[in-house]
C-alpha cells in the first residue's frame, strides 16, 4: 500500500500492519480467523486453547456497559486436537500471520499445548491472565515465580517468538514483565482484562452468572495505556498494547506509550472485524497527514529514553 | 445493550411441550429478530418472538432447564431481555410467498405472515409437527389473509403424512412461489434449500446455534463465515450456499463440532441443537 | 423523614443516609464541606490530611474521559495546623458526621495526623491507597503488612473508628482487607482509583503531568463493585463503596454487594454537591416502590451467607 | 470535556508585559467564562478571553513560566484548551454600566463591552495600569459605543493619577450606573464591591483563584462557599456579601490561605495570587 511504512516486526513475526485480532474474540473457528485477516488484521490471535474440550461458563456470560464489556466466557475452547483443524483450514485460505493463545492448568499442560499447535502458527501468545476461569491464567498469571516457569516451560518446547499475556490485575506489573524476560518470552501482551462484577439492581442478582468478568473496552484503556508504557520503560521486549482501542487515535495512545503492535477485541462487536482493516489504514492516513513516513517515528516517545 | 427486567403478563400452554410467554414490552423487532431472555439463577437463552407489538410474546418449546424455568413463569415475574438483536427476516413486497416452518419454527413463522401480508405479500404456509397435538398457531395462521395451512404430522395424526420438507416441495411446485422463507430443524430446512436452489427459488432461513455473547464477539454461533447472531438468524440462499456447515454440522458450547442426527434420513421436528457430549 | 428507613450506623458513626462525599472531591476547605453536607450527604471524608502543606503535582492535574476522569492532584493540602482550623470552622455549622482523611510516609506520621484531627472529627479514614504521589498512599497500603502496622499505629492513638481505604491496584484485595482487620480497622472502604494513564495523541505528550494518575467515575464501578463483593464475603468489618457512583442505581449495586455505605467523588462535578441528597433521595424511593422497609431488606444479599 | 488541540494563529505584543494570543477556535463562550490553556511539559493555566468570535484569543499578563511560555509562541504552534469552563457577566439589557478594570483584568472587559453595546446599554469604562506603557486596550474600548475610556496610573503618567478604584468611585457618582462589572486586582475589586454595596448598585466581579482542576472537584479555587471554577470566575455582589475571603485571602495551591498583600492600602495592580511561600 501508499503511504507512510506501518509494517511491523513483532520478534519475527512480520504483519503488514500493527492491528491484531485479540485473542478470545471470535477465533474459535478457522473461518473467523479468516474473516477478521480478510477484514485487514495484521495478525491474528487465536481463542485460548487447552488440551482437551471446555464448554466454559453458563450464560449470562457478557454485560454491555455502554462502549466496555464484562465477560466471563470461562475459557471455553473445542481443545487443542479439534483446533488443530481449524487452523489447518485457515492455513489454506491465507500466508497472514497467526498466533494460537494457549492455557493450561500447569507449566507443562501449557507446553504440551504450545507444542501441539506450534506446527500450525507463527507464535505462541501465552494466556497468564483470565481473571474469570479458576485455577487457571490468573492465579499462575499473578505470581511472578509461577509465570516464569510457565515461559520457560513453553520456550524450551518451540522455537517460535513466545509472547506473555500480562495480567493488569497486580500491583507491581513490572515484576511480572520481568519474570517474563527472565522466563525467555520473545514478547509482551498488555493488558487482559480487569476483574470486575456488574449487579443487576432490578433482578437483585450478579449481572453474570459467574458473579465475576473480566473488563475489557472503553474502560480499560486507560489502564492498559499505563501498564504499556510502565514496562515499555523497564525492559527490552517489544510490547503488545491491549485493551479499549476502538479507533487510531487509541491504538496510537498505545504506540506513542511503547507499543509495537496493537489488539484489539471488544470493538468489534459493533461492525466485526473489518474495523481492524480500518484502524490500520486510518493510522496510516494520521501518520501521514502528520508528515511521518513511518510508524517508528511516534512509537516509544513517550518512553523515557525516548523513541524505540 | 445491557439485560433489563420486563414483567410477565401472561403465559399460556399452546400444546403439551410448548408455551407462549406474554411480555410487558414493546421492542422495535423485525420478525425474525431474537432476544437473549435472562431468567437470573437458570440460564439467558435466545428465543424468536412469536409476536411483536405492544405485548411481545416469545413462544417456548420445553427442552431443558432453561426452558422448562420460562415455561413454569407466572404473570408478574420478571426476566430480563437483551435485544432485538441480530437480523432478521427481509420483508419483499407483492410477492408469492412460502413459509414452512417445522416444529417450534413456526413461531417467528407468524409475524412474519403478518408483515407480508401488509406488505401485499400472497402467502402461503406450510406446518409441520410430529404429531396432530404439537401442530402450532395453525388458528392463528388460518387467520392472517391467505389459503389456510397446510399440515404434515410425522405420524399422519393430520395432514399430509410425513415430514412438512416433503410437503414444502409439493407446495413449491404447486403455488410457485417468488420466495420462500423456513425455520425449523436445521435438516428440514437443508432439504427445502435444496429444492429452492434447484428451482432458482430464492430463500431465508432461520438458522439455531449456540449462543453466548449475542453480540458476534464469542464466535459460539459460527455457521460457516457467518456469525449466526450478528449475521443472522436470518441467512439467505445466498448467504448459505457453499457454507459446508449448514445442514451438516453446528459447534456444541466449546466449539466442537456436532454432526446433526439424520437417524431416519429427514430429520426430527423438534427444534433442538442436540447436545454436544 | 418519611419513608424507608435509610439511616446507617457505620461502626459507631451515625448518618442518616448512606451516601458519603468521597475524599479528595471538594474536602480542602470547611466551606466545601459544609456545602456537602448541606447538600444531603450523610456523612462526609475530608482531603486527605498529611503533617505539613504539600502543592500537589503540576497541572494539568486531570483529564475527562466521557464520565470517567483520570487525577493526579499528589495529595495537596494545607497540613494538619491550617486544617484544623477549617474543621473547627466546619464544627460550629454542623454536628453531621465528619470522617478526616489522613496520609503519611510512615505509620509514626498516620497516627501523628490522626491523632491532631480526632478531637474535630467521628470517625478517621486513612488513606492507604493513592495510585500517583510517590512514596505515600499505595506503596505502603498495597504491602498487606505495611498496612497492618499503619492502621494498628492509628489505633493505638485514637478511640475513633478507623477505617482503611484499599487500593484496587491489587492482585489480591482480600489480603489488604485481612491486613487492616488484625491491625484494628473498623471498617474498610473500597476502593480508591485506578492507576491509569491517557495520552494526547496530537499533543505527543502524556495528557497529564504527572503522566499516571487515578482513575475514577463510570469506568471504576466494575472494579469497584467486584472489590466490595470479594471483601463483605470475607470479613466481617462493614464496608463502605467507592466508585463510579453517580446515581442511586449505582449505589444499590455497591449495597447488594455488601456495602453498608458509599461515597460518591467524580460525580460531583457536574451538579456540586446536591447529587448526594438527591441519590439520598432516590435510594429512598426506589425502596419503597419495590417495597422495603428499610435499607438492610437488600444490603449485602449477593454476599455469600446473604443478608449482612 | 477532555482538552483538544488549537492552534496558535497571531501572536501580538500589547504592552511590555502583557501579549495577546489568537487562536483557531471558535468557542460558545460568554465573555468572563475561561479556558485552561496547556503548555505541555511547562503547565496548564486558566485565562479569560479578550475576544470571542471566529478568533478566540487570550491576554496574557507575563508573571511566571506558563505566561512567559505563552508570549513566546509563534503561529502555527499548538496549545490545549479545555473549555469554556465557568459562569461569565451576566448580560443585562438596555442599563447604564461602569466597567473598572485593572491591568490584565481589563481584557475581559472588551468582549464584554461588546455585549453590552449590542443589549443596548451604555457602557462607562474605567482603566488603570501602573504606568501608561501598561495600559491595555485603551483603543479597543474607545472603538466600542459609548464615552471614551476614562484612565488611571498609580504613577500618573497618564489620567488619574492613582489608583483605579478611586476613580471608579468617583465615575459611579457621575455616571449613576445601574450596574458595575469589574475586573482586576482584588483588592481593587473590593474597593469597587464596598462602594457599590454603599450605593446599592449591583455588581459583578470576576475573581481569580489558583485554578486545578476548573470542573468543581478539587476545591482548589474554593472563595468562601463558592468554587471560582465551577460558580465564578464572575460572582455578583449578592454572591459575595458575607464572604469572608473577598478581599480579604485567597488560598495557594495547598489550600493554606494567602492573605492579600496591601502594602500601601490599595493592593496592587499587577494581575498575580501573589506566591504562597
Ligand atoms: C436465534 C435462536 C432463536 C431461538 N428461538 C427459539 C424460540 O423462539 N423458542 C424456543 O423454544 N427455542 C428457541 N431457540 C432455542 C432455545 O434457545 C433452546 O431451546 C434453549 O436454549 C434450550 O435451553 P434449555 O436450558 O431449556 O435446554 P438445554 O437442556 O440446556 O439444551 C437443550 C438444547 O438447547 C440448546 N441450547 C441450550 N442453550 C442454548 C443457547 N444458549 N443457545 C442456543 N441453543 C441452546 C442445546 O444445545 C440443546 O440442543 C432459539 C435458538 C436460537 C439460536
Ligand atoms: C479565572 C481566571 C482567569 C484568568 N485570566 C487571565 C488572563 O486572561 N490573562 C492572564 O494573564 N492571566 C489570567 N489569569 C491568571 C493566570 O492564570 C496566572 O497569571 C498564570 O497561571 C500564571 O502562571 P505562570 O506559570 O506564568 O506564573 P507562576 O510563576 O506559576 O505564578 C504567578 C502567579 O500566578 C498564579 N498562578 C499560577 N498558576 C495558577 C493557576 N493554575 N491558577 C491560578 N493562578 C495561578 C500564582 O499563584 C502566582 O500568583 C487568570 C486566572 C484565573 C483564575
Ligand atoms: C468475549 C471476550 C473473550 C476473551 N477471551 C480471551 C481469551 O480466551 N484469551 C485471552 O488471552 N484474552 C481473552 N480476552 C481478552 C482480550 O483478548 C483482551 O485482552 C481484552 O478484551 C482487552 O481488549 P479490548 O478492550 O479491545 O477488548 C477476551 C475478551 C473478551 C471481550
Ligand atoms: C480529584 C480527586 C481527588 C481525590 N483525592 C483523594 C484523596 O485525597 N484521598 C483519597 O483517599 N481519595 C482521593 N480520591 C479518590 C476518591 O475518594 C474515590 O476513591 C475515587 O475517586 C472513586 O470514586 P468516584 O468514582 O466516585 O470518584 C480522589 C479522587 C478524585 C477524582
Ligand atoms: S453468540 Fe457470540 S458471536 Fe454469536
Ligand atoms: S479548580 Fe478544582 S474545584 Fe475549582
Amino acid at each position: 500500500m501508499d503511504g507512510p511504512d506501518i509494517s511491523v516486526d513483532l520478534c519475527g513475526v512480520l504483519m503488514e500492519n500493527p492491528v491484531m485480532l485479540a485473542s478470545g474474540v471470535l477465533g474459535e473457528t478457522g473461518p473467523s480467523l479468516l474473516e477478521a485477516l480478510e477484514g485487514g488484521a495484521g495478525a491474528v490471535v487465536t481463542k485460548s486453547i487447552g488440551p482437551s474440550p471446555r464448554e466454559g461458563n453458563p450464560n449470562p456470560t457478557v454485560v454491555t456497559l455502554g462502549d466496555s464489556l464484562l465477560n466471563a466466557m470461562g475459557l471455553p475452547n473445542p481443545g487443542m486436537e479439534a483446533y488443530a483443524e481449524e487452523l489447518e483450514w485457515l492455513r489454506q485460505g491465507s500466508e497472514a500471520p497467526v498466533l494460537a493463545s494457549v492455557f493450561g492448568t500447569s507449566p507443562d499442560e501449557y507446553a504440551e499445548v504450545a507444542a501441539r499447535l506450534a506446527p500450525l502458527v507463527d507464535g505462541i501468545e501465552l494466556n497468564l491472565s483470565c481473571p474469570h476461569a479458576k485455577g487457571l491464567g490468573a492465579e499462575m498469571g499473578g505470581d511472578p515465580a509461577m509465570l516464569e516457569q510457565v515461559v520457560r516451560a513453553v520456550v524450551d518446547v518451540t522455537d517460535l517468538p513466545v509472547l506473555a499475556k500480562l495480567t493488569p490485575n497486580t500491583g507491581d506489573i513490572g515484576a511480572l514483565a520481568s519474570a517474563a524476560e527472565r522466563g525467555g518470552a520473545s514478547g509482551l501482551v498488555a493488558v487482559n482484562t480487569l476483574r470486575g462484577m456488574a449487579v443487576d439492581v432490578e433482578m437483585a442478582a450478579p449481572a453474570l452468572a459467574n458473579t465475576y468478568g473480566g473488563l475489557s473496552g472503553d474502560a480499560l484503556r486507560p489502564v492498559g495505556v499505563r501498564c504499556v508504557h510502565e514496562i515499555a520503560g523497564m525492559t527490552s521486549l517489544p510490547v503488545v498494547g491491549v485493551g479499549g482501542i476502538s479507533n487510531h487515535i487509541h491504538a496510537l495512545e498505545y504506540i506513542m506509550a511503547g507499543a509495537t503492535a496493537v489488539q484489539v477485541g471488544t470493538a468489534i462487536r459493533t461492525d466485526g472485524p473489518r474495523i481492524l482493516g480500518r484502524i490500520a489504514t486510518d493510522l496510516r492516513d494520521w501518520l501521514a497527514d502528520h508528515d511521518h513516513s513511518s510508524l517508528a517515528d511516534v512509537r516509544g516517545i513517550l518512553v523515557r529514553g525516548g523513541h524505540r | 445493550m445491557r439485560s433489563r427486567p420486563v414483567s410477565v403478563t401472561g403465559v399460556r400452554s399452546e400444546t403439551p411441550t410448548q408455551c407462549t410467554i406474554v411480555l410487558d414490552w414493546e421492542p422495535e423487532a423485525q420478525p425474525g429478530q431474537f432476544v437473549m431472555v435472562w431468567i437470573p439463577g437458570v440460564d439467558e437463552v435466545p428465543m424468536g418472538f412469536s409476536s411483536i407489538g405492544p405485548s411481545a410474546a416469545i413462544t417456548v418449546q420445553r427442552m431443558g432447564d432453561a426452558t422448562e424455568a420460562l415455561c413454569a413463569l407466572d404473570p408478574g415475574d420478571r426476566v430480563g431481555v437483551r435485544g432485538p438483536l441480530g437480523k432478521g427476516f427481509e420483508l419483499l413486497e407483492g410477492k408469492r410467498c412460502l413459509l414452512v416452518g417445522g416444529g417450534n419454527g413456526v413461531a417467528p413463522l407468524v409475524p412474519l405472515a403478518e408483515a407480508l401480508v401488509a406488505k401485499g405479500c400472497r402467502v402461503y404456509t406450510a406446518v409441520g409437527a410430529r404429531t396432530r397435538e404439537e401442530l402450532l398457531f395453525i388458528d392463528r395462521l388460518a387467520g392472517i389473509a391467505g389459503p389456510a395451512p397446510e399440515v404434515a404430522t410425522d405420524d399422519g395424526s393430520e395432514g399430509h403424512h410425513g415430514f412438512v420438507s416433503n410437503l414444502a416441495l409439493r407446495l413449491m411446485d404447486e403455488f410457485r412461489p417468488d420466495v420462500v422463507y423456513t425455520c425449523g430443524p436445521e435438516l428440514m430446512m437443508r432439504k427445502v434449500a435444496d429444492a429452492c436452489w434447484e428451482r432458482s427459488i430464492p430463500f431465508q432461513a432461520s438458522l439455531e446455534r449456540y449462543m453466548k455473547c449475542g453480540i458476534g464477539l464469542c464466535d459460539a454461533c459460527a455457521c460457516g463465515r457467518y456469525l449466526v447472531c450478528r449475521d443472522g438468524p436470518v441467512l439467505t440462499g445466498e448467504h448459505l450456499r457453499g457454507v459446508p456447515d449448514f445442514g451438516s454440522f453446528k459447534r456444541g458450547p466449546s466449539g466442537v463440532k456436532v454432526p446433526f442426527a439424520a437417524p431416519d434420513g429427514g430429520g426430527s421436528i423438534g427444534i433442538g441443537l442436540g447436545s454436544e457430549d
